[in-house]
């Protein structure tokens, strides 16, 4: 309990921070566009091919825009020694690792959810019915993604290269996530029936605890040494 | 410094070795359907074994590390995350030459294929992080944290292919249907794996000792430079 | 009290700190002295809690320093200011607060601000600040949650007049309130001043630790050298 | 001349530096690898329908690993105040400007090269026989990228949110670039006569033109202000 | 002889220098006080060609301090060490070498690497050195090409004893040989000591600029204190 309102607190500063000046989201969001743009440009979106495609598209944006916010959750911190502070309070690594996982999840759901109509009109998408599915879908991929990308956020946080370090250690073992996302989403963009691709929800669901109960372990010892 | 054990070891190793190619190119039968590529198998699926194992001991060696902060242990993952490395590129490399006359292409995006691919740039990233990291401290810790979760990640990907229809044989060892080997290919596979085990111990003391040294280096610069 | 039993700090192989045994009694100053490198920050970031030893124990009143209830009675001034540019000078102070536990800190936050003269700008954003004011804020940070034990690493390097006067007075204030504080600096004299106790560190090791006495603030230079001439 | 003897002098210090540690390339080169793995998510390169998007895989890729060599190429300066001594320092802007472009010119094409054959291997490019064509749209593809990229390298050196901004920056501007160096390359994947798309070659030469004309004037602007 | 004409400096709506006029005799050795912020580094910024003034001129011998003819007269030490960590420190300086136009720099390469007690590990990775090696360096490249006009901001703050040692010396020594040195600081009786003019900033307007006197050197605190006491 007392963990998690310590968490809430770091989340809560980070949202205030990022409500006042929109820096992240608003360079994360034209980031996408401008990869959305690219990829149109480098490849015509016509016909059920890209319909196929859809739903890894959406999720390379995603991942490539994400990854990016990841990168500065905790560089941030060490801007004015931010981050000395925090490790200094009375409130243990896990919570700092929740915190911040929140807020960037809040983030990246923004990311995704705002990018997410632009991408339909872009590849003339169909709105289904059961896009309602889409939610858990986009929260557990993030939630997978952003924990794993929180962790070594603050790994790399004083590490040279730190922003083409992240990728390259964040993408090999996300792998399994996002490609249990992008076979929902697909799923879900075809209109294909939801119900054999249930068990890639429950994957994604254990995916995400096993990593956020490692991190949760994990980050005192990264943050402490 | 090469003691008495090195030689012996190094001695094992190369007979070993020499033994498993005989197996391969010569004793062992010819497999009907796929010809002489097949041999392939025998210095295909081992490596990726050992590198499996490598993986392990990076882990186990990591851990001990975070727990006592001796150093040794730090060598011993390195040491093993290279050997993982090198053993897995092997597995990715013999892969595609027996693709390409048995399925036509050098590559294909298969969950199999794509599990090998990861867990080779997993090597990758783990060996890319610590030269981004000069103090040696904290190059160990950050590691050693990294294994722990490339690790598992490791696992979920290899345990994602069963969920994945994949093109790629199934597996022989605890892998149900497909496992049908013939009992002199069978000799040869083990016995394969089991050399290229042997290679890996005997090549890990040195590259172990040579990071040992490479700290020491290091360490005495600083020393110095502080005078 | 706190105290460091036989704490050696590695960097790889390379010692930083070498069996470094101190205590420091509880309402006692000590000024902590050492040439550069001589691992004053690397000793202070201990004892906050930000490193751990590679060998040897830090305790404070035989706790942990990792023990969140260590921790909360720790304040702490280091090269960086520690303050969110995009927080005002309230949000900055109310979210450390929420991270000490404080409840209900309003009160307090209008009196540190007050304290340091930040009172009229109390919604403004830290990143509009004048460098002196960050400076002061980040002062108030360091004793919002008011530590009995306060970690000051160089604090008058790079501090503009103002906030040196107003740090200086909170430090001779925190003292007379029987605080445990801890000074590194370069500054013989100012620091030999208000110090109840002196520790030198010379290349990692403990050269000298013992009560500030006349003699020494009578000619620091000669005292100094003596400890550090080895180098 | 003597503009070309000290941005000689420039390159030369980069590139020593790259070639001892290794450091950028070898990341680029890894990142290169891992967003092909992520492309694989999306396009299954079974049969023709990648080979027409090949061209366009290739150069999304080398557009993302390219972005993070270039904003190094400034931020590294940084480092220690190593810019101050740049510009301090009698050689003309325009000279800092050339050698920095040339030396990531030739940090691209080494990751470009070393990416070209695995690419090829995992996307089942059939080899033809006049891929020596590819060699010059690499090389005038790939000058284009890295003049505006540099360029914006120094824009961006001091700004915040730098990794974010320099990707919003550069591709927008390069897209014209990058359509003609994919037309080329798909042309050449496909087997088809290069003959007619020789235009685009001259576009590229012209479009490179530009903006070394445009780097060189304004660069002194940037970084002196 | 360096002049700067009525120099204003902005930040956005904020003026750091205020309609600065200053003339530096060839030869002469000027001390820049100021309180933090007073715009010291701002004018020697624009002294060393890195920025350009918002109005006013700036001119070194009649000429603009953009041209390469004067940027090679100027020697800077800055806040940052400005060397490069994967370079040895032989490389480091071969590297300013080439960007002067200096042609077979491998004797006076040698030469610095001497001075500054280098030249054992002439080929030792600077990211490799310890902090004061790297300073020494640092100082050494910016001696290198025998600048006749030296810069120096706050050069001797966290710089360890060798390091300061060794500058001194070198500052003494260029101007003995009648080169011309501006050095902006915060610690005013060594600064008076070896200053032929003294300079004092306040809040971007120069409140004082004159030769140094045997008064000033008597009492230097009151002099700072007068003409920075409006803040
Ligand atoms: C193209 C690249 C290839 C890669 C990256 C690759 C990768 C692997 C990996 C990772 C394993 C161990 C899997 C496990 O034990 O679960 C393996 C085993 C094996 N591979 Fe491949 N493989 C490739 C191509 C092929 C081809 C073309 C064949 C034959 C048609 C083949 C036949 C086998 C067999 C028989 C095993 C042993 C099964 C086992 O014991 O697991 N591989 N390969
Ligand atoms: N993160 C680190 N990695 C490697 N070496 C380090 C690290 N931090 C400190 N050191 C080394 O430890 C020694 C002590 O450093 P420390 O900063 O504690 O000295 P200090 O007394 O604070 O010096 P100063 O008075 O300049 O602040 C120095 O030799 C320094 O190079
Ligand atoms: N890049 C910048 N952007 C905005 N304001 C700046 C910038 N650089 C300096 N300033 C402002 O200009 C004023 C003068 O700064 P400057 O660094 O020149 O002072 P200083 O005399 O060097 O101070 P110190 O003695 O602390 O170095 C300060 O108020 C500072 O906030
Ligand atoms: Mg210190
Ligand atoms: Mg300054």
């Amino acid at each position: 309990m007392e963990l998690l309102r310590q968490a809430w607190a770091i989340a809560r500063k980070d949202l205030r921070i990022e409500r006042r000046s929109k820096e992240v989201v608003n360079a994360a969001f034209s980031f996408a566009l401008v990869v959305l743009l690219l990829f149109s440009f480098t490849f015509d979106p016509t016909g059920d091919q890209v319909r196929e495609m859809s739903g890894g598209l959406l999720w390379l944006v995603y991942s490539f825009a994400g990854v990016l916010v990841l990168t500065r959750s905790f560089a941030q911190e060490t801007q004015n020694d931010c981050l000395d502070a925090l490790v200094a309070a009375p409130v243990p690594g896990s919570a700092i690792f929740l915190g911040k996982a929140l807020a960037n999840t809040v983030f990246l759901l923004f990311l995704e959810l705002a990018t997410l109509p632009v991408f339909t009109i872009f590849y003339n998408v169909r709105w289904e019915a059961k896009m309602a599915w889409l939610l858990p879908v986009l929260v557990l991929g993030t939630w997978g993604f952003t924990v794993i990308g929180t962790v070594f956020s603050a790994l790399t946080v004083s590490v040279r290269l730190r922003e083409l370090m992240l990728p390259l250690l964040v993408f090999p073992i996300t792998v399994p996530a996002l490609m249990a996302s992008v076979q929902l989403t697909t799923t879900l963009f075809t209109g294909e029936p939801i119900a054999g691709d249930l068990v890639w929800l429950q994957f994604l669901a254990g995916f995400d605890l096993i990593f956020t109960l490692l991190g949760v372990t994990l980050v005192e010892t990264i943050l402490v040494g | 410094m090469k003691s008495q054990s090195d030689w012996i070891w190094a001695g094992v190793t190369a007979v070993m070795m020499v033994t498993a190619l005989y197996l391969t190119f010569v004793w062992v039968p010819m497999e009907r359907t796929m010809g002489v590529v097949q041999r392939i198998f025998y210095f295909h699926a081992p490596p990726f074994f050992v590198a499996a194992i490598a993986i392990v001991v990076s882990l186990v060696a990591g851990i001990r590390f975070l727990v006592t902060r001796d150093f040794r242990f730090d060598e011993l993952a390195v040491a093993s995350a290279e050997l993982g490395l090198v053993f897995e590129s092997m597995n990715l490399a013999t892969g595609p030459f027996w693709a390409r006359p048995v399925w036509g292409i050098w590559w294909t995006w298969d969950a199999r294929l794509t599990s090998a691919f990861v867990l080779w740039l997993m090597f990758v990233g783990y060996l890319i992080l610590r030269r981004a990291v000069d103090e040696p401290t904290q190059r160990a810790v950050l590691s050693a944290v990294l294994t722990v979760f490339q690790a598992v990640g490791a696992v979920i990907v290899y345990l994602a292919n069963r969920l994945w229809r994949t093109q790629h044989p199934q597996p022989v060892i605890a892998g149900g249907q497909g496992s049908g080997l013939h009992p002199d290919m069978w000799l040869t596979f083990v016995f394969c794996t089991a050399a290229f085990m042997v290679l890996y111990l005997c090549l890990l003391r040195h590259t172990r000792r040579l990071e040992r040294m490479r700290r020491e280096i290091e360490g005495l610069r600083r020393t110095v430079h502080s005078l | 009290m706190i105290a460091a039993q036989g704490v050696w700090k590695f960097f790889g192989d390379f010692a930083a700190l070498r069996e470094v045994s101190l205590e420091i009694a509880a309402g006692s100053t000590l000024a902590l002295l050492g040439r550069n490198g001589a691992g004053k920050t690397t000793l202070l970031r201990m004892l906050a809690a930000l490193s751990s030893p590679s060998r040897g124990t830090i305790t404070a009143d035989g706790a942990s320093l990792r023990e969140p209830a260590q921790r909360r009675r720790i304040g702490l001034i280091g090269h960086g200011i520690s303050i969110y540019d995009d927080l005002t000078a309230a949000e900055n102070l109310e979210f450390f607060a929420s991270l000490y536990g404080i409840t209900a800190p309003g009160e307090r936050i209008d009196r540190w601000l007050e304290t340091t003269d930040l009172l009229r700008v109390r919604n403004g954003l830290a990143r509009q600040f004048s460098r002196g004011m960050r400076q002061r804020l980040a002062i108030a940070r360091a004793f919002f949650h008011d530590p009995d034990i306060l970690l000051l690493d160089e604090p008058f390097t790079a501090l503009d007049d103002r906030a040196a006067a107003l740090l200086s007075g909170l430090i001779r204030q925190a003292h007379d309130q029987g605080r445990t504080l801890i000074i590194s600096t370069h500054q013989l004299r100012e620091a030999l001043q208000l110090a109840t106790d002196v520790a030198v560190l010379d290349r990692g090791r403990l050269a000298f630790s013992g009560p500030n006495t006349e003699e020494l603030k009578a000619a620091p230079e000669d005292f100094y050298r003596k400890y550090t001439e080895t180098a």
